[in-house]
């Protein structure tokens, strides 16, 4: 391919040009690597009759609907296929399996592509492990994918600025710099093909070493106490899915720990309240998380003290357990007394007592588990140890938790102590070069000094997407394709997943098991190497692989418990420690978890579930404090760790104990590009290093006021009266079972229910489409709203404009605090155990819909499908639409946000089924209208009805939690039907007679 | 002509020639320095209201102040505000003449004048407030190549765009029609000019034969005169009903809303009140001026005056039952929501509007109880000043306090109106003031045939 | 003169501003009749009328989904690949069109705005009669393409010509079960 | 170009055919007089000026009730109906669209509309009959004399009827009489 003039010509040429398209075609024909069936992916489309509609319903929309279409139209060229894929036609979608494998989870994923133009990522139906679920993060990578920032040719560094180089010299340079003492610095990795690659690179020369780190402490944490505990290097399947009491220990398993789509889809299948299925989930941590909110019982701990409870609660197990004859166990908990791990926690005894009397009733079949950033205490895996401790007290190990088909088996993690000397020796000049693959050890270290040392380095080589701020400082880079782009594969749970490129690279890149290869200058390609390790796992054949995406690599089992290695406790303190003064934790945030991704706006403008905060992080602190300093929200204050300081705005969190603070990382980067950088601040410079390792959670620190305050971009402010008006309804599972109805306490029904509208309904035949919200299935991951971004064209407007209020999101996910009562209000007035309430909140395509009353052009009005509609292209924009919208759903365009805006080559994650809406007019969920009417489409092809469940929605489809149901309410058998009709159900504003489409479910905590 | 004094407070006791004289010295002299400085201001302000809004068209409605839960801000509250500034000159012309009062006809001219400028400021809100502002004829029901394609019927806002254009075009029809016999009395001044130059020559020349056009032949036939006075009669009996509808409608914007705060089946008869009430303040803030600066102390006496701070008074305490009865109906039904908003007002963020418009529209009209601060031109003057002031907050109060906090918590905001909103706020007074500032210094500010109908029916009642 | 003027003005003013107005709400759509000048004259009247070949042979993609689709070039190197017609010059030109590995750039001929969208799948299952002839359903919309050298718009396409097809026939038996609707929504999202 | 007087002259060339005679009388009251005595004469062909409508004049001068309430009653029905019609035709048969769960006809909305339709109606159209019975529109009309718009009071007769008959049947209410060529 040739280098391009001018990037718009080139990004025009990928999917039109004819030239380049067979010139491509033969170089994968020539290297043989290509099944049939694969192929035609790579035979994008140059039928120019979608690219109209794929660039002009795009880029032109607005312009015609400007009203334009006045005036003759442009001429169109169709430039057909010269040669039409078998089977492709025009206008149809295509699904591709593959695997989406970073540092710290696996996710099998479906590539919706349109004429070879990846769109969406979707989560695998098909795997019986995930069944669909997904994470926000993963359907975001589609953005990851067209990000202009990306680096697009390898790059050197002459002087202080980067060069452009072609392949060939750059891989002549970075072999020749690997001559040097090098040190091989990466994360820890899926892939057994990148692994058993990087093994040979690193072994082929004696004076080559590697560092696997982890920054977020989620896989690193827990190979770390895996190894002490049981002295093995993986990390085992949780089950969650036959747990019947989880218990977690600062792991944000529904959130960001490991792979918290997979354990969402478990979770949840166990919270069906009618059938009596339900779990329970206790979690007890410092900061307020995803899976604190929605556990049954959520203990506010002090940060770090998570360890002191863990090892109370074995401390009143271990009598009559399988540890309890062992000595050097008991002599490790003994001081931990209720007493002294209430000093500790901040907990009462009887709290603590009662949580160990629980945990006692479900041995064998409960699951605890600790991990992340916020449960690293001491850089060594004691908070993996102490869940292996209690598992195994439980006797869980073997039951609801497998190290026979580990999660994860990949090249094994450093020591810290190990990187204090790798760092050392690079300061030192005993190593020479350093290769940095995809990682970003400058900002994810500070606190071990990396930074200063790299300096020293005479050859950093950077292997990565983005110039973040590691590459800045290396002298060549080397960028790395994305996984759409790239032959790859991992190995997970049991699985074996093989990644397949979508597209051809849109830049000058190439997949980092290609240009590992070529580093080893062996000749292989990625492609050969993939096949030939898939054949260690897989017995159907390379092209069914292809078509699946994975295969089973060992039968899922949860073999034997293990033994327990008691030394492991060495490392523990003899006595709790004391809670008081400022606890640090920081902890990953839903939206950008480890930073890498921060250079997507849509990331970026997420509202994190728990404080609806977008576009920057913040200290999080308790009300308590807040109240005794007197700190409002976006307070700047200077929080000081070990004598280095940072200045961070304050952001009063419900559900934090006194003298618990929390930051998320992933923020403050100085590089990556135009929309990541410099956002937040680094939360990783607060990082302990005083012991010699890492520590991210309860770290001491002074919080001092600075002056000033900072805008704080939430797009939610208020949380109070939501029980009162009935809004969000939740019961205990007790009081649902005695009565079914219990939660419907706040239901308003004027007239006693006997009102009657001043109009028959009107009838809608076949089709009424309406959609249940389970609220106690809802999370509030938010996978839903990026899918909802993704899937409709949806704007991201930036931080000035989310300050005022103008997030154009189409669903987003009310949060709520609140009490079952005014007593229990009354009783936690510094707000340290509310209930959080998540509530999914899209247009609710009333029947009585008020908006399609005032509008008067006829914009929107009610179709015959039960639909509340939106013509933009008949919008004039008076808005009354959306004042008059209860739920305030509709958006308003009150700039132009994409023609001009966009920047080559964002405008193809565009959908072309979505019209594109251009300024001063109003937009809101359509229940993904383009989805029906194409399966409607096909049905009238096909000359049938609709089944259930045919139609799914973006936001049904990535709910990992399957809390969204969609269907046709005139059909008495569909699932949505029988979910209206349940006693759960209700409706937001019922009392407004708007008939609602959109019905909610009773959330019920299994408490107790 | 001289009439004997007759009892009738209102009477001039001029001759008709005086009458005119006193009436078109404002037209017929070069304009005072005051006035020169008004203009200037009152252009510019133009100026600047002009500039926001082509800035507003090139880059969005985004400059403003709104946001999502607040989708109607101060263009929306200038809206209602100027709309009720217009319904004083309808109400004097039409409503004071069904109920004959002599006292009308030294203000209406000015008055209507009033009604349309206000009517026209206030039309300019909702059209460009609107998205995508070229397509705002989308609203009207005409027949177009996309098929059938029409309005709907059923939207508050169609019902506006009727009532605000039939009330705009038959204030205007009245007053030019009531325009008509003083247009010919001008025509027939016209000989006692002499131009000095040719330009003046020219300028002359077009002002006769425009005032030939306008005067559509007047000759003051008993014939014409006798059509005439029962077409005022029954556009007086047209217009009455149609003030008060045209705020009723303006109303439903709000009342037939779903959101709490808006939704009130008192919003007719309490904004029908509360635009009289601004009207006639506007009405009393142009008068005290007016015959101040043009002298015309002798047609709008102390009594008109105390007559219009009568009806400030009347229509003050109706819209402070209007606010109590709100509050009232908010409390006894029961509806949370409801009453979250009342209390919100009361105590919420935008409580400090809420307090401006209390003080001024409820506790100030009061003082026009006392004849002696009815009679005192400072106070009225004030009081008609901080009356439009309560009344543009009762706007803000009811738009901005009830859509920040409605229904569902989450989606609650505040709205703050920028630079470009106030902007937009003056540049309305602006644009009032520089057409007010034309007419008085090109049309005759009272009705002259009206003034002297009264004065020969004095003559008459006097002969008998 | 000056009098005539004014006559004629007082005359004229109300025909122009009513003749405006009603020629801007009235005006015939200006599509109708657009045919542009293709790259190679492919003649329909030639291929679909004298040799009888079915609409779908080309635009295979008619009764699957959105597009009818320009076939590729390949596929009229199915004839013309070999000698059938190979003397015409514009044969010879598609041929080294196509050996040169690119495709003719069709100019489009019926093209819709960009916020409507059709799909011809579920039109040509309605409009096409068991067993009959594809170009029996294409008419509709695209005129008697069958008899047509020079491919032209007969059609405005503009709203109110779908409009009036759906709104007259969604009562009728036939297209009651099939969902035939007047909703925006239909065509707008 | 022509000069502007050219312009002028085109415009209003004056085109009085009514030819009789003017008298002028001092009052109001003087013109009701005098109006009274014209009819009583019997006279046909005449009409009163004043710079303002006079109290008394229709009874003084015997004009039959006005048709404008007529006019503007049925404009203002016919604005209702064809309101109706149109709206009607477009909701019920043209494009029936659902709004907010109301049905096709929702006729307690369109009672706005059809109020605000007749008022424009009947008041156009009273507007509209002015200007045709009061004889107005035709600008190229000038008064009797220049004070008439402003504080003169006058009778015409016309030229049916002799001088000398119109000074008997005024007698001394006349301040002068003229003729109108």
């Amino acid at each position: 391919m040739s280098q391009a003039k001018n990037a718009k010509t080139k990004f025009t040429q990928i999917f039109r040009s004819v030239e380049v398209e067979s010139e491509t075609d033969k170089r994968w024909e020539e290297a043989g690597e290509f099944p049939a069936s694969v192929r035609e992916i790579m035979q994008r489309g140059a039928d120019a009759g979608l690219t109209r509609k794929n660039f002009m319903a795009l880029m032109g929309a607005s312009l015609s609907m400007a009203g334009l279409n006045c005036f003759k139209s442009p001429i169109e060229k169709i430039v057909p296929y010269v040669n039409r894929p078998v089977g492709h036609v025009p206008g149809i979608a295509k699904y591709y399996a593959t695997v989406k494998a970073n540092a710290v989870s696996v996710a099998p994923v479906l590539v919706k592509t349109r004429e070879g133009k990846p769109l969406k990522i979707e989560g695998h139906d098909d795997h019986p492990l995930y069944r669909g679920a997904i994470t926000g993060d993963t359907v975001a990578t589609i953005w990851d994918l067209y990000d202009p920032d990306r680096v697009r040719a390898p790059q050197k560094k002459s002087g202080t600025a980067f060069a452009e180089i072609k392949w060939e010299e750059a891989v002549k340079t970075a072999v020749s710099a690997l001559e040097k003492s090098t040190v091989y610095i990466g994360k820890t990795n899926f892939s057994p093909s990148e692994n058993a690659t990087i093994d040979r690179l690193v072994k082929a020369s004696a004076n080559r070493s590697r560092v696997v780190y982890d920054p977020t402490s989620s896989i690193g944490e827990a190979l770390k106490g895996e190894k002490a505990s049981y002295g093995t290097n993986v990390v085992p399947t949780y089950r969650f899915d036959t747990a019947d009491l989880i218990l977690s220990l600062e792991a944000d398993l529904l959130g960001t720990w490991l792979q918290p789509e997979l354990y969402t889809k478990q979770f949840s299948s166990k919270r069906d309240p009618l059938a009596g299925n339900m779990n329970r989930l206790i979690v007890a941590e410092a900061n307020m998380s995803v899976t604190g909110s929605n556990a049954d019982d959520r203990y506010a701990l002090v940060s770090g003290s998570h360890i002191s409870l863990a090892l109370g609660l074995a401390n009143l197990l271990l009598p009559g357990s399988a540890l309890a004859g062992n000595a050097q166990v008991r002599k490790a908990v003994e001081n931990y007394t209720a007493s002294a791990v209430s000093a500790s926690t901040g907990l009462t005894e009887k709290q603590i007592v009662s949580l160990a009397e629980e945990l006692k009733k479900y041995k064998g079949r409960s699951l605890v588990v600790s991990g992340g950033a916020s449960a690293a205490v001491d850089g060594n895996g004691i908070s993996q140890v102490v869940a292996n401790l209690l598992n195994t007290i439980l006797g869980n190990d073997g039951k609801t938790l497998s190290s026979a088909t580990p999660f994860y088996s990949g090249a094994n993690i450093t020591s810290d102590t190990e990187i204090k000397k790798v760092i050392s020796d690079i300061a030192a000049g005993k190593i020479e070069t350093v290769v940095i693959d995809r990682a970003n050890p400058v900002y994810e270290l500070e606190a071990l000094g990396f930074q200063e040392a790299l300096s020293k380095a005479k050859n950093v080589i950077f292997l990565g997407t983005h110039i973040n701020d590691s590459a800045a400082l290396s002298s060549l880079i080397l960028p790395v394709s994305h996984y759409l782009e790239s032959w790859s594969d991992a190995e997970s749970n049991g699985y074996y997943y093989v990644g397949q490129p979508a597209i051809r690279t849109l830049f000058s890149t190439k997949s980092s098991l290609d240009i590992l290869l070529s580093l080893l200058g062996d000749g292989q390609s990625a492609n050969a190497l993939v096949q030939s390790t898939s054949q260690r796992f897989n017995k159907a054949g390379w092209n069914a692989l292809l078509a699946r995406g994975f295969t089973e690599s060992s039968k899922l089992n949860t073999g034997a418990g293990r033994t327990f290695n008691a030394a492991a406790l060495s490392s523990v303190a003899a006595n709790p420690p004391k809670a008081g003064g400022y606890k640090l934790s920081l902890y990953s945030s839903v939206a950008l978890g480890d930073g890498s991704g921060a250079n997507i706006s849509f990331r970026q403008e997420l509202p994190d579930p728990i404080s609806k905060m977008t576009w920057g992080n913040y200290l999080a602190v308790s009300v308590a404090d807040a109240r005794a300093n007197g700190w409002k929200m976006g307070k700047n204050v200077k929080i000081t760790a070990e004598g280095k300081s940072i200045e961070a705005p304050v952001f009063v969190q419900p559900g934090l104990r006194k003298g618990s603070v929390a930051m998320a990382i992933g923020y403050g980067q100085k590089n990556l590009g135009q929309v990541g950088a410099n956002i937040g601040v680094n939360a990783y410079s607060l990082a302990s290093a005083k012991s010699g390792n890492m520590i991210t959670a309860g770290i001491p620190v002074t919080v001092e006021d600075a002056s000033g305050s900072s805008e704080m971009a939430t797009t939610q402010k208020h949380y109070e009266l939501a029980r009162e008006r009935g809004l969000v309804r939740s019961t205990t599972l007790q009081e649902f079972q005695k009565n079914p109805r219990a939660g419907h306490e706040h239901e308003e029904v004027p007239h006693g229910g006997k009102a009657k509208g001043l109009y028959t309904a009107h009838k809608y035949t076949p089709y009424q489409w309406n959609m249940n919200i389970d609220l106690s299935k809802c999370t509030g991951c938010s996978a839903c709203v990026v899918s909802c971004y993704s899937e409709n064209n949806i704007p991201v407007v930036g931080k000035d404009q989310v300050l005022v209020g103008r997030e154009m999101s189409w669903m987003r996910i009310d949060r709520y605090y609140s009490y079952q009562n005014e007593d229990q209000a009354k009783a936690d007035p510094d707000m340290v155990d509310p209930g959080v309430y998540f509530q999914p909140v899209m247009c609710q395509h009333c029947e009585n819909a008020p908006c399609e009353n005032v509008c008067p052009v006829g914009a929107t009005g009610h179709s015959d499908d039960g639909l509340n509609y939106m013509s933009y292209n008949r919008c004039i924009g008076t808005r009354y639409c959306a004042n008059d919208c209860p739920f305030k759903v509709r958006r308003f365009n009150y700039f132009e946000f994409w023609e001009g805006k966009l920047r080559d080559p964002e405008q193809f994650a565009l959908n072309p089924d979505v019209t594109v809406r251009s300024r001063g007019v109003i937009e809101k969920c359509s229940f993904c209208q383009q989805r029906i009417a194409e399966k409607r489409q096909s049905a009238k092809i096909a000359g049938r009805q609709l089944s259930d469940g045919e139609i799914k929605t973006a936001c049904q489809q990535a709910c990992p939690a399957d809390a969204i149901v969609f269907g046709n309410i005139q059909d008495k058998e569909a699932k949505v039907t029988k979910l209206k009709e349940d006693s759960r159900a209700y409706q937001l504003l019922a009392e407004t007679n708007v008939k609602p489409a959109v019905s909610y479910m009773v959330k019920i905590r299994n408490q107790g | 002509m001289s009439l004997e004094s007759v009892k009738n407070p209102f009477h001039i006791g001029k001759t008709f020639k005086q009458i005119d004289d006193d009436i078109m010295r404002p037209m017929e002299t070069f304009p005072s320095k005051t006035w020169w400085i008004a203009f200037l201001i009152a252009a510019s302000l133009l100026a600047m209201f002009a500039g926001i809004l082509i800035y507003s068209f090139v880059k969005g409605l985004g400059i403003f102040g709104l946001n999502n839960p607040v989708g109607w801000g101060l263009y929306i509250v200038n809206f209602v505000f100027w709309v009720g500034i217009g319904h004083a000159g309808t109400l004097i012309s039409a409503i004071l003449f069904l109920f004959r009062q002599r006292w009308r006809t030294s203000i209406n001219r000015a008055a209507e004048a009033m009604t349309i400028f206000a009517v026209m400021v206030a039309a300019i809100f909702p059209l460009i407030h609107v998205g995508r502002p070229w397509f705002v004829f989308w609203v009207f029901p005409y027949p177009n190549e996309r098929g059938p394609l029409w309005v709907n019927w059923r939207s508050p806002l169609l019902w506006d765009v009727f009532a605000i254009s039939t009330y705009f075009i038959i204030s205007l029809q009245f007053w030019y029609m009531g325009l008509v016999p003083d247009f010919a009395n001008m025509r027939d001044r016209q000989e006692r000019f002499k131009a000095r130059s040719k330009i003046g020559e020219l300028l002359l020349t077009v002002k006769k034969i425009t005032l030939r056009v306008i005067s559509l032949g007047w000759v003051g036939s008993a014939k014409t005169w006798h059509h005439y006075e029962k077409m005022v009669l029954i556009l007086s009996a047209l217009a009455t009903p149609l003030v008060l509808s045209v705020h009723t409608i303006v109303s439903f914007d709000f009342a037939t809303s779903i959101i709490p705060g808006w939704h009130a089946t008192i919003f007719p008869p309490y904004f029908v009140a509360g635009a009289i009430y601004s009207g006639f303040a506007m009405v009393l803030t142009l008068m005290i001026i007016m015959r101040r600066t043009f002298k015309l102390e002798d047609y709008i006496t102390m009594k008109h005056l105390e007559n219009i701070g009568l009806v400030i008074l009347v229509t003050g305490m109706m819209v402070s039952y209007a606010y109590t009865v709100e509050f009232v109906i908010a409390a006894y039904s029961a509806n949370k929501v409801e009453q979250y908003v009342f209390m919100n007002r009361l105590a919420g963020p935008y409580a400090w509007a809420f307090w401006t418009m209390f003080a001024c529209n409820v506790v100030s009209p009061h003082f026009m109880w006392f004849k002696k601060l009815r009679n005192n031109l400072t106070v009225l003057f004030i009081i008609s000043i901080v009356v439009n002031i309560g009344m543009w907050f009762e706007r803000f109060v009811i738009v901005v306090t009830s859509l920040h906090r409605d229904y569902l918590p989450s989606s609650w905001d505040m709205y703050v109106p920028t630079i470009y909103d106030w902007g937009m706020m003056l540049g309305s007074f602006g644009v009032f003031f520089t057409f007010f500032l034309l007419f008085v210094r090109t049309l005759p500010v009272i009705a002259i045939a009206e003034v002297k109908a009264d004065e020969a029916n004095d003559s008459l009642h006097a002969a008998h | 003169m000056v009098n005539k003027l004014i006559t004629a003005g007082k005359i004229l003013a109300p025909i122009i501003l009513i003749g405006g107005i009603a020629g801007f709400l009235f005006a015939p759509p200006k599509q109708v009749g657009y045919a542009p000048e293709q790259p190679i004259p492919y003649n329909h009247q030639l291929h679909a009328g004298e040799y009888g070949i079915d609409c779908q042979y080309c635009h295979s993609g008619v009764t699957l989904g959105k597009k009818a689709g320009v076939p590729a070039t390949n596929v009229c190197m199915n004839c013309h690949g070999g000698i059938v017609g190979a003397a015409k010059p514009d044969v010879k030109k598609l041929k080294s069109i196509y050996n040169s590995g690119k495709s003719p750039e069709w100019i489009r001929v019926h093209n819709l705005p960009d916020h409507v969208r059709f799909s011809h799948g579920p039109h040509i299952k309605a409009l096409l009669k068991e067993g009959a002839p594809t170009k029996e359903a294409c008419v509709a919309c695209h005129g008697d393409i069958a008899n047509m050298p020079v491919v032209t718009q007969v059609k405005s396409l503009n709203m109110g010509f779908c409009v009036n097809c759906h709104r007259n026939h969604r009562d009728e038996d036939v297209y009651k079960s099939k969902g035939v609707s007047v909703s925006c929504n239909v065509c707008h999202y | 170009m022509p000069s502007l007087h050219e312009i002028k002259e085109g415009l209003f060339s004056y085109q009085e055919s009514e030819k009789g005679w003017v008298a002028t009388v001092r009052t109001p009251a003087d013109l009701l007089a005098a109006a009274k005595k014209v009819r009583e004469a019997g006279i046909q062909n005449w009409d009163c000026y004043s710079p303002c409508p006079i109290h008394g004049m229709d009874e003084a001068m015997g004009l039959h009730r006005s048709w404008i309430p007529f006019i503007t009653l049925v404009f203002a029905l016919l604005g209702a109906t064809l309101g109706i019609s149109y709206i009607s035709y477009i909701d019920l048969i043209d494009w029936s669209i659902v709004y907010a769960g109301k049905p096709y006809f929702s006729w307690p909305a369109y009672i706005p509309i059809l109020f605000e339709l007749s008022v424009f109606f009947g008041g156009t159209a009273t507007v509209a009959a002015v200007l045709i019975l009061g004889k107005l529109g035709k600008i190229s009309r000038k008064p009797i004399n220049n004070r008439i718009t402003s504080d003169g009071f006058a009778v015409w007769i016309g030229d049916s009827v002799s001088r000398e008959k119109v000074q008997e049947i005024l007698g001394n209410l006349a301040e002068e009489v003229s003729a109108v060529e």
